[in-house]
């Protein structure tokens, strides 16, 4: 690339800045920008780095907490205390644009990116979470990103030996060319050896460390660089290629690292490389920072100052190391067989300054790219579609004849059957911390030396927030916290991924701030303050924008793992119940899209008082050894709840005997989704005791039948409504995925 | 009949960790004067077609339909005539 | 006892076998940096599973020549006992302690799951307190465990009963519905004609508890402790 | 200085699924006539050397012990001479 000579109108728009925007680094600088600085700014002040649309809505999560160690955007992720010294840090991040382009690459450079920013902290990885949405599987386009993305995570996830334990699989033609990849990493570090994200003490050695610097991901931060001159180029690539080798050995070398005290802060070089990593440590420590990019090791030659600032290769770390500790971090980087390179060094002061060598390349505030980087309070208005969408008349709604084979249907939706596909792709056991293997309600893995297990969920619903937007926020948080509570973990925490469509388009950013206000909502009342997250923004394609898509990642703490639960029936006899009420609505059903092929209704209504009752119920009925399983119902209704108890455990099928004494149609009955219920089993004689925490907690359970024999059968008022044998809903929904790849 | 050989590449400045993982490999084993090393994919296959130039349409239909990702990758290939 | 678990760059089951030998079967161990030159004072060497090398070019192609395995071939040579699991056992063949070569699963993707093992050779040091036939319950993960030898090999290694494990189901009954990968023969574990090295595709280090959902994986350590106490006496 | 082009090839009577699993979708697909599908490695490297014999040897040294796996594949190259 060449630098172009002059600054122009259409130079500033590929940037993506506006003509105020440009005023302002004017103003700041006190002068015009040169070509370096014009791209720095374009970065730094991207939505991406500077959350410029989203600030001010985020700013309604509750982000306080008696256990929150590290708050929401204070560290490149958040941390929660959970005992015996140690802290939790985890996060959630998108990689949405990637993945469309690029499915396997895209999907990997996410898993890296997320990690990356666990063990910056000084935090060990200990878990993966992938949340997953395509459109239609029926789609060839949708089957090769499904494959690509599950490739991705995998590679990456098993190659640096961090368990992939559990997701979401969702598919649904609003994701149609705009996939959603979302990836969670969990890590666990002492308390007192969490590591900031500074650049402070003058003269301090700003270490550059990894993979060498190439033009890879110059396109993803704002635009190709062919549109610059008129010289023509081999395609330029805008893709990214990862290296998960490389980034174990950055894991374990920067842990070696903070043991031996030598480092000050660190940061991965994610969105926008070296410019973000250098200004926003310096930034964090208010201190000024001063490289020399000549330095900076390359992969490829004749790269300009702007190409090197703004490249996002993969695999980079910036450490700041103590002065005079130099040669110690060296020999450390060296074991590893790891590059390390000293670029530069902390100032006092206030300035970005770049140089190349001998000259000065860029020379900018930092705050001016951090802090005082624009913020808008975009405009809102409520998208005309939703009057129309929310009228579900019951009566356009046909009610099948033959229920039972409409709940094979159900079974072998690609939402509701076994993701056993997916995450058999994952090595869900490495580390040998994985207590409940993917296929439960919520993953969870033990701390080694204690009794305690961390509980994981991601949970979201874009079609209860395309119908409503608030309540399918409060329902995001409820339903990932209901799925640690049934395996017996106190929800503690949650992160985020806000997918969502072009924010200057008002219809859009009402969406975006009612779900915020829906989470913060539930937030609050359950008690789990936001501990980090991520926003995506501009997720279109060509029939318009995806269905809004918050997703949830919940952390959960089990005291003590000999209380686990899981979700599936286990002794002939047992009474089944049902814990908890909700009223049942078809309204934005798995059932309505998948059977009726209709995406209409109100989404089930949430009390989070009942909620909230409910899953302490359901805590207190766990720790009292009460209960022998618990599962929430969720996607599928009553009816493929049940069926899931039945079925979960492959070794051990069960089947059980139900009669429900409702009176609404069928279908509503077997597939009505609700909010606040859990289907748990237990043996009869501890029924008075369940019944009195039931009680106490004014909450109601409703004994629905019994566990054993060899089909699940659904009565309505001693009427058969629904009689299978387990094998076969099995075996429909174990295979059902992996039958759309099979040749 | 054709026998085909096709050789796919990353794309110009595409890293390829894999190749620079290999050439540390070989330095550190001892081989000495190794410059830059790049890893690709090889495949052959047989076309039981005449018409060598309808079968250039096909190959290069199939390269950039599923043989090779074009995003990151670049292709040649090699047609020779067998019996 | 004492084990060494070796660390490569990019190995990531090493700590689980020192969890599974320290804190489960209760045997000294500590890890050996593949940079070292000196394995004195070990009973029994472990090739963790994990990626060395990230498994460019080939699985264990680039990890066999760090300068460790040069002692390793000195200690097997002297009749010590060499485990390799998953990647370790990938090592081993590329290094030619054991005959064989992996490629990619039949089904060209990498598969996590716990299968079923039967254990065709109970008189060795790492399966002494196994019966023969017995099943163990063990989880495999890998992309790359497709087990090949010539046919010479594979006959040699059936005469001289070399194959230790091989993949079945539940009942102990071979079929390829239950070859996970494709391996030659179902095989999943071999060792050298010595009988002092093991390789094996399953993890024994991640079934040592029944937390996580087996406690099978322990009859191999403990095999292999109950042989070295009777070389040692 | 030379330029080492290698392709590595799985060994005759070594099953190749990803060989077979390539045929099978260009057939399924539609492309007709598909015979045998092969799938290989295709590494390029450089050398800094100046005598070709001693190149040649060297090559073969690296294919033999690290670049190539002797049970289950085969090996060519070509060289050629770059300023
Ligand atoms: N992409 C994925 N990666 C790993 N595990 C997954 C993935 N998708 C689904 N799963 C697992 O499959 C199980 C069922 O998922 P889901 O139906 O979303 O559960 P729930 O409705 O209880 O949230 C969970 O244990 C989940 O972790
Ligand atoms: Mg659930």
């Amino acid at each position: 690339m060449k630098e172009p000579v002059k600054i122009d109108k259409d130079l500033i728009k590929v940037h993506g800045l506006t003509d105020e925007e440009y005023e302002k680094i004017k103003e700041v600088l006190g002068r015009e920008p040169n070509f370096t600085e014009l791209g720095i700014f374009s970065v730094m002040w991207s939505e991406h780095c500077s959350y410029k649309s989203s600030k001010p809505v985020l700013r309604k999560f509750p982000t306080q907490g008696d256990n929150i160690l590290v708050r929401a955007g204070e560290e490149n992720a958040g941390a929660a205390d959970i005992g015996d010294g140690f802290a939790a840090v985890f996060k959630m991040e998108s990689h949405n644009h990637p993945s469309a382009i690029e499915p396997f690459q895209g999907a990997a450079t996410g898993a890296g990116g997320i990690i990356r920013d666990i063990f910056t902290m000084g935090a060990r990885p200990i878990a993966l979470m992938d949340s997953l949405r395509f459109g239609c599987l029926s789609d060839a386009r949708s089957r090769y990103l499904l494959k690509g993305v599950v490739g991705g995570v995998a590679f990456y996830g098993n190659c640096i030996g961090i368990p992939t334990v559990g997701g979401e699989t969702f598919f649904d033609k609003t994701y149609q060319g705009n996939p959603l990849v979302n990836v969670l990493c969990l890590g666990i570090v002492k308390k007192d050896k969490i590591v900031k994200a500074q650049a402070k003490g003058e003269g301090n050695t700003i270490f550059y460390v990894g993979s060498s610097t190439g033009r890879d991901g110059l396109g993803g931060a704002s635009f190709a660089s062919r549109e610059l001159t008129d010289e023509s180029h081999e395609d330029r690539p805008a893709v990214q290629i990862c290296d998960p080798f490389m980034e174990k050995l950055l894991l374990e070398a920067t842990l070696e690292l903070i043991e031996s005290a030598v480092v000050v802060g660190m940061q991965d070089m994610g969105a926008a490389g070296l410019t973000s990593s250098t200004v926003e440590t310096a930034s964090r420590g208010n201190s000024g920072i001063e490289i020399d990019i000549s330095l900076v090791p390359r992969r490829e030659e004749g790269m300009i100052p702007y190409e090197v600032m703004l490249s996002e290769s993969q695999e980079r770390m910036l450490v700041i190391v103590k002065k005079g500790k130099e040669e110690e971090a060296k020999k450390i980087f060296e074991k590893w067989d790891l590059h390390a390179a000293p670029i530069g060094r902390v100032t006092s002061g206030n300035s970005f300054l770049v140089k190349d060598g001998g000259k000065i390349a860029a020379e900018i505030p930092v705050k001016a790219l951090t802090t005082d980087a624009p913020v808008y309070l975009r405009e809102k208005t409520k998208p005309e579609y939703l009057d129309g969408v929310r009228n579900l008349d019951l009566s356009d709604v046909p009610l099948p004849e033959d229920l039972n084979s409409i709940f094979l249907k159900m079974l072998s939706s690609p939402n509701i059957v076994s993701k056993s596909w997916v995450f058999e792709q994952y090595d869900h056991m490495v580390g040998t911390n994985t207590i409940l293997l993917p296929g439960a309600d919520a993953a969870v893995v033990r701390m080694k030396g204690t009794k305690k297990a961390l509980a994981l969920s991601c949970d979201g619903n874009g079609r209860y927030c395309y119908l409503d937007p608030y309540e399918g926020g409060k329902i995001a948080v409820a339903e990932a916290a209901r799925n640690v509570v049934c395996v017996g973990a106190k929800p503690l925490a949650i992160t985020n991924c806000l997918n969502f469509g072009t924010p200057t388009d008002p219809e859009i950013f009402w969406q975006f701030s009612r779900c915020v206000e829906g989470m913060a909502e539930a937030c609050k009342e359950l008690k789990t303050p936001v501990t980090g997250g991520n926003v995506s923004f501009y997720n279109e394609n060509p029939q318009g924008a995806v269905d809004p898509t918050p997703v949830v990642g919940m952390l959960g703490l089990i005291e003590d793992i000999d209380y686990l639960c899981t979700p599936w029936f286990k002794k002939e006899g047992d009474l089944v119940c049902l814990l908890g009420e909700g009223e049942k609505s078809l309204g934005g059903s798995e059932y309505l899209y998948h059977v009726h092929n209709l995406k209409k209704g109100q989404p089930p209504k949430l009390n989070l008082h009942l909620e909230k009752a409910l899953q302490k119920t359901c805590l207190e009925a766990i720790k009292k050894g009460l209960i022998n399983s618990a599962h929430d119902v969720s996607d599928g209704g009553l009816a493929i709840t049940l069926a899931e108890c039945c079925i979960l455990n492959e070794e051990n099928l069960m089947g059980a005997d139900i009669n429900l004494k409702e009176s609404e149609r069928e279908d509503v009955i077997l597939f009505g989704e609700a909010e606040s219920q859990i289907i748990i089993s237990c043996s009869s004689s501890n029924l008075n005791k369940l019944k009195k925490i039931v009680r106490e907690n004014k909450v109601t359970l409703k004994v629905l039948g019994r566990v054993g024999g060899e089909k699940l059968t659904i009565k309505k008022e001693e009427k058969p409504l629904i009689s299978q044998s387990i094998q076969e809903l099995y075996t429909t929904w174990k295979n059902s995925l992996s039958s759309y790849f099979e040749m | 009949m054709f026998k085909v050989k096709i050789y796919i590449n990353l794309k110009e400045g595409v890293a390829d960790p894999q190749g620079a993982t290999i050439k540390h490999a070989l330095d550190s084993i001892g081989y000495q004067k190794i410059g830059k090393v790049k890893t690709g994919k090889y495949l052959q296959l047989e076309l039981d077609m005449h018409d060598k130039n309808k079968a250039r349409e096909q190959i290069e239909d199939m390269c950039q339909k599923i043989l090779v990702n074009p995003v990151i990758e670049n292709y040649e290939y090699q047609i020779e005539e067998i019996k | 006892m004492r084990f060494g678990v070796i660390m490569f760059p990019g190995s990531n089951c090493d700590y689980d076998c020192w969890w599974a030998i320290k804190e489960v079967t209760g045997e000294e161990v500590d890890f050996i940096w593949h940079k070292e030159e000196n394995i004195t004072g070990f009973d029994c060497i472990v090739l963790p599973g994990g990626f060395s090398y990230g498994d460019y070019l080939r699985t264990g192609a680039i990890a066999r020549f760090s300068p460790i395995m040069k002692k390793v071939k000195e200690f097997a040579e002297r009749g010590g006992l060499v485990v390799g699991i998953c990647n370790g056992f990938q090592i081993l063949l590329e290094a030619g302690f054991l005959p064989g070569a992996m490629r990619k699963n039949k089904h060209l993707l990498f598969i996590c799951k716990y299968i079923h093992l039967r254990v065709e050779n109970p008189h060795t040091a790492f399966t002494n307190l196994c019966k023969k036939g017995q099943i163990l319950r063990i989880p495999i993960a890998h992309f790359e465990g497709n087990y090949y030898a010539t046919p010479d090999t594979l006959s040699t290694l059936q005469k001289k009963s070399q194959i230790i494990f091989r993949y079945c189901n539940k009942e102990g009954e071979i079929t390829d519905e239950v070859n996970p990968n494709g391996s030659l023969d179902a095989i999943a574990g071999v060792c050298n004609e010595r009988g002092n090295i093991l390789g094996m595709m399953p993890h024994p280090e991640r079934s040592c508890e029944s937390i996580l959902g087996s406690e099978d994986g322990k009859l191999i350590w403990k095999s292999i402790v109950t042989s070295l106490k009777r070389i040692k006496k």
